[in-house]
């Protein structure tokens, strides 16, 4: 393994894997890409993993591996957006996601909005911020089924066991059998960022992560769904 | 000690508890009755089957997860005429994460209780026939007792399993607290944010206490039963 | 109730194919190691389901493997007494007694068997912590205990010691002849099996090689062939006729009367008496002063000389027939010869106490 | 077929097996030891030892993993001293995959192998004894011939769990391709990802047909064995 | 080499406290179900390590509670063939035979041995594929084949038929006296301790009741009361003189000679004869014209009384004791008294072939 390894939130496989393959094919380096929980990456990394680049899902856990960070290599790479969605094919009206929306009476009697884990998982915390934000969290809590992270609330939209469901942009943009219902407002919750930093000098490693930054890169994660961010 | 856990936490508690009795309970006859095809029986499919029982144990907790929401979901092939004939719904409720918890457990399960109708002398169920006793009986008369040992290891081993079951269950059932948020559930929780592992470590303890328990516990029953056997 | 069975089993290096008819009483089955005994036992048992074969117990069928016929073990409603044993490990004795009985109480007919046995002191132990001994005698119990419709014994009382066997014969032929149960026995003692048996059948390498009456088949001077020099003898059918203040009973026989120790039956029962052939001296003369008080007059009505020293002397006395094995130089010195008179000499107490048979 | 699976998808294959059979003949001999302990020998701290070798059930698999990395990461209590004295490195490596597979695996290999020990019976290994036999000539020859169907059913169901261990090891090693990237986390990858469910699903077919050969090669081994002993 | 063995043993409802000495030769342990034998047995071989006892062979201490040694059963080199065969399940019959050989290989001893207990065929065989008897004798050849300097057997030939002990026996007999081993052997049977045992101990619910020569043990009238009255009956020492041509060999005794079946020995040779209690008749004049052909005058030393109609009289023919079970009733009609000059006669066939020992 000559190349770099990569510690990446498990949400941008797809996307990594394309400009991975890309970069590899222009140096003619290995790159290697471990993708995983944020949490997960970022105690490994904390325990000395040998990572040279981590990429993470918030900035919680960038911030917690921020000794470990070569420099001034941290960088706000993209964006995400979040969306209410439901399945499809059903008789779901599109919702406009304003102050006062009530999404509890949209679940009906029984029906559960699914969700990232609301206290733990990055989907999950920005969706409880924006549902604060609407005012509906407090109707909508006690109904809420929280997956072990955003993949798993796509999965019981997708499979018509939950009526609604939150999740990235990224998410919904791929999968068939949901549709979206409306996008939450950016300033209902803290921006989503994928901040991405170096964790060594290794000359590959940083080349990888200006890569990241460059516009081969950022038509990828477009197409993907992702915002790419400016770079400051 | 009660100061020790919030509410919420003792929730968890109780409901692993609850979940975990209950997959163990509900799964033992139908562990016993497979383990005694398996062992004494030939039948076409007989490996079919015998894989089939294994299966939980290969694939990533994850994929069971999803393939009971698939199959026992309200939209399920099997979920579906559950909740329509028997009103019986498991998507999202405790009896689903014992379903999972069965169902992961199922092959430890099923895998020592085999072993031990294996070790069963043939020759005193023969002597049991001869003395009238129908199979039934000589199953429950000779058979049964004798593989005791093997029916408490089969079942300690499940209860361990569903206390420590965390992929499938949430994956299938969701983290709903109260409903089915288990000690696994939750101290994954913990795990996600930063900062995290002191609450994690306080359920990561009460997990280990009550298992031990329950380890504790079998190994006396197991002693008696084989003290049975052994004489005086 | 009679057993007719007729078995073929093939194993790598082993052979069975017998057939023979045990009728009501008991049916000693009698072999060398290996000649099959146990086979058939199973067999009829059901625990081996034979390649071929025929069984039939008082005209149900239980195995018939032409039509298609086999009926379970635990259909078949015999009792059997396993040469291994096999009680339950993980109960107690009582509980291994009751298995097979219904109602499973502790009635009359289980204190007797309890009392017979000798394991009032063992009901609450487990097998584990038992002897040997202990440990064929519940088993023995437990097939008694089930009502079976027909006993299969197999070598029942093999690890047990004389006085032990001398009490528990008795109520096995009790068994035989107030419940009427046959009973198939296997055994290597011709002691127990004169005693107990009314029909014998022989087996060598897996096939029957004599059947019939037993006082018949042990009074053949051939049975020597197969019951051993020592073994062979003459079963005789008398009657009690009276019991004497010294404590010998007199049982007349066809040829005569026997003093013997005292039989714990009334006058006028019938009782069965085995003399081994070794235990007869012969005298052409009426003898006079001896210790022994038993002599029958007879006529010599077959001789066979073995390979050895020894010669097989078959006696009408009476209507029954007696074995006396002497030496060939007796014989010579006595010109013993078909059709001559002679007298039997047997001591009283050489008619084994424990062969004296209800 | 190599054109179904890509290169990557190949190595986690291989990375795999070459784990699972590591962890199950490396931990075999240990688990043969400990179930023996624990099936014949009293000590004191027997049930502790018994709890421990629990442990790895009864944890959720993320804790375990968060243990292992802790204890044998580079910077732990046993990684440090084990990397400093004897230049062994088992974080991040396929070598601690296998151990997180073999702990993960541990139980079950234990408690079959356990039962079998407390079926055989005793007072053969005592007839040996009288014949000369050392203990150790005793258990070669006896004991472990014996105990060969519970041996290889710890086996099988170690191999069957090490196959689908993922929590642990994820945990533990992350998941980098070609060095700790098994199938199940190969699995987890795409299911991370909008449209990853094709490339997982097959990976999960090869997974379950590797776990199934080897699982039917075991009933043939555990067949002759107890056919060995039944006779003929 | 002697073992002297010193044991207590609690159970609830057993009591066992027995001491021993078992010098050179076969030592007999008889006694009833239940009495302890082979609880006994086992401490010997190390199996059970009791809760008090001492336990020596020859100078070897294997066993002391009281200084804390406990030699394990793998060093003691004792062979034991145990009542319940312990055959290793997974191992083919030569395997099982072999693995107490050192070194492990199929040489003549081997050969000499499955020979001996005809068990060629089976080689190849599971256990699990025998008969109870071919099981047995497994288990007696896996013994013995593990060379060790104390054989322990208990009851090793119950399972076998007649014409197969009496094969094996001359074989132990061999045992005995060429390899010099000390054989503890547990048997119900007094034919074979008879034969086979130089000292005799006998055990009563945990005690031993008795120990001494085994001659002067079954010579003792009051032996009656363990041995059962058929099975009482004196040993006697004898020589070869003779093999005259009819085929009978004549043994000098001190009080006369008797003529037997051909013995398998050259004339010269030492013989142990057992001759039962019930199997001789008393004559006060000599007697003539009798198929008997061997008669010892002999002196009465002893007469006992039985309860019931017998009475055992011991007769002293030369330096022997012979004992003769009659009738009270002939007693008393040959007006017997101690001092008296008598009569044994005993035909030569009753002098049982297998009771004959090297
Ligand atoms: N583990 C045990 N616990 C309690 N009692 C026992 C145990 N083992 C043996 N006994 C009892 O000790 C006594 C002696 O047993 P042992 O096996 O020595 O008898 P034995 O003389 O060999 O009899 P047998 O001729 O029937 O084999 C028996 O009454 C038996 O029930
Ligand atoms: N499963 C088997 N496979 C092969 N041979 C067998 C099997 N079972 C029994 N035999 C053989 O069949 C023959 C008859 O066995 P069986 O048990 O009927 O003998 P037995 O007359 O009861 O002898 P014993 O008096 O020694 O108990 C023996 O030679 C035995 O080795
Ligand atoms: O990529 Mo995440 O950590 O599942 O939101
Ligand atoms: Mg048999
Ligand atoms: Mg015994």
């Amino acid at each position: 393994q000559d190349g770099p390894t990569i510690f990446a939130a498990a949400s941008l496989k797809t996307a990594l894997d394309e400009i991975g393959a890309e970069w590899s094919a222009q140096t003619g380096r290995d790159v290697a890409i471990s993708y995983g929980g944020s949490s997960a990456l970022a105690r490994q990394i904390l325990q000395g993993a040998p990572a040279d680049v981590f990429i993470s899902a918030n900035v919680e856990w960038m911030d917690a591996v921020e000794g470990s960070i070569e420099g001034d290599s941290r960088r706000d790479l993209l964006g995400n957006r979040l969306v209410l969605i439901a399945p499809a094919g059903g008789d779901a009206a599109p919702v406009n996601l304003v102050p006062g929306v009530d999404l509890a009476g949209l679940l009906g009697d029984e029906g559960r909005m699914a969700m990232a884990q609301v206290d733990a998982v990055p989907a999950g915390l920005y969706g409880r911020a924006a549902l604060d934000w609407l005012g509906a969290w407090d109707a909508v809590a006690p109904r809420v089924a929280h997956a072990d992270n955003v993949r798993g609330a796509l999965a019981f939209v997708a499979l018509g066991e939950a009526p609604l469901g939150i999740v990235y942009a990224t998410d919904a943009v791929a999968e068939p059998r949901v549709t979206v219902l409306g996008t939450f407002p950016a300033e209902s919750h803290a921006p989503i960022v994928y901040p991405a930093g170096a964790l060594s000098d290794d000359a590959q490693a940083l080349d990888f992560l200006d890569y990241l930054s460059g516009d081969a890169a950022a038509s990828v994660f477009g197409a993907n769904g992702f915002t790419v961010l400016p770079r400051e | 000690m009660t100061a020790w856990l919030g509410p919420a936490e003792w929730q968890a508690v109780a409901l692993s508890l609850r979940v975990s009795l209950t997959a163990t309970a509900l799964s033992l006859p139908l562990g016993i009755w497979i383990a005694w095809l398996l062992a004494r029986r030939r039948f076409p499919g007989k490996q079919v089957l015998n894989g089939l029982v294994h299966l939980p144990l290969i694939l990533p907790p994850v994929v069971t997860g999803y393939l009971l929401l698939l199959t026992f979901g309200t939209q399920g092939p099997v979920g579906g005429p559950l909740r329509d004939w028997f009103g019986v719904t498991l998507a999202f409720r405790w009896t689903g994460a014992a379903l999972a918890a069965a169902i992961m457990a199922f092959p430890l399960m099923v895998r020592a209780i085999r072993l031990s109708f294996e070790a069963v002398d043939p020759r005193l169920e023969e002597a049991a026939a001869t003395l009238g006793a129908s199979r039934l009986r000589v199953f429950a008369t000779v058979t049964l007792p004798l593989i005791a040992p093997g029916i408490v290891a089969g079942a300690v081993l499940a209860f361990a399993k569903a206390m420590g079951e965390f992929g499938a269950t949430i994956t299938f059932v969701a983290n709903i607290p109260g409903r089915t948020q288990t000690l696994p559930s939750a101290i994954y929780g913990f795990l996600q944010v930063p900062g995290g592992e002191g609450p994690a470590l306080r359920l990561v303890l009460v997990s280990v206490a009550v298992a031990m328990t329950a380890l504790l516990v079998s190994e006396v029953l197991a002693a008696r039963a084989s003290r049975r056997v052994a004489g005086s | 109730m009679t057993l007719e069975v007729r078995l073929s089993q093939r194993w790598p290096g082993f052979a069975l194919d017998a057939a023979f008819t045990a009728p009501d009483g008991v049916t000693a089955l009698f072999g060398r190691s290996g000649s099959g005994k146990t086979t058939i036992v199973n067999a009829v048992a059901g625990l081996l389901r034979p390649q071929a074969g025929r069984i039939v117990l008082g005209g149900d069928v239980l195995l018939d493997t032409r039509a298609g016929r086999f009926v379970p073990p635990s259909a078949r409603r015999i009792g059997y007494v396993f040469q291994d044993g096999r009680l339950f490990p993980h109960m107690d004795v009582a509980a291994n007694l009751l298995y097979g009985r219904r109602p499973r109480r502790r009635d009359a007919a289980f204190s007797d068997v309890v009392d017979l046995l000798g394991i009032g002191a063992l009901l609450a132990r487990r097998p584990a912590a038992l002897s040997g001994g202990e440990k064929s005698r519940v088993a023995l119990g437990r097939a008694l205990l089930s009502n079976p419709r027909l006993l299969l014994m197999d070598e029942p009382l093999a690890a047990l010691d004389e006085a032990r066997k001398a009490e528990i014969l008795p109520y096995l032929e009790r068994i035989r002849d107030t419940a009427r149960i046959p009973i198939l026995y296997v055994s290597h003692s011709v002691a127990e099996i004169a005693r107990l048996a009314t029909t014998l059948v022989t087996i060598e390498a897996g096939r029957v090689t004599g059947a019939g009456p037993v006082a018949a088949m042990l009074a053949d001077p051939g049975a020597v062939r197969f019951l051993g020099v020592r073994e062979a003898g003459a079963v005789l059918a008398g009657r009690i006729v009276a019991h004497h203040p010294d404590g010998l009973s007199e049982v007349a026989v066809s040829g005569g009367s026997l003093h013997l120790p005292r039989i714990a039956l009334g006058v006028g029962h019938g009782v069965r008496l085995r003399i081994a052939a070794q235990d007869v001296i012969l005298s052409r003369a009426a003898p006079v002063g001896l210790s022994a008080l038993n002599i029958l007059p007879g006529i010599v009505t077959a001789i066979r000389r073995g390979d050895g020293p020894g010669a097989m002397v078959q006696l009408a006395c009476g209507g029954d027939l007696l074995l006396a094995r002497i030496t060939g130089r007796s014989a010579d010195a006595m010109d013993l010869r078909e059709g001559q008179p002679c007298h039997a000499i047997m001591k009283s107490v050489a008619v084994h106490p424990d062969d004296v048979g209800g």
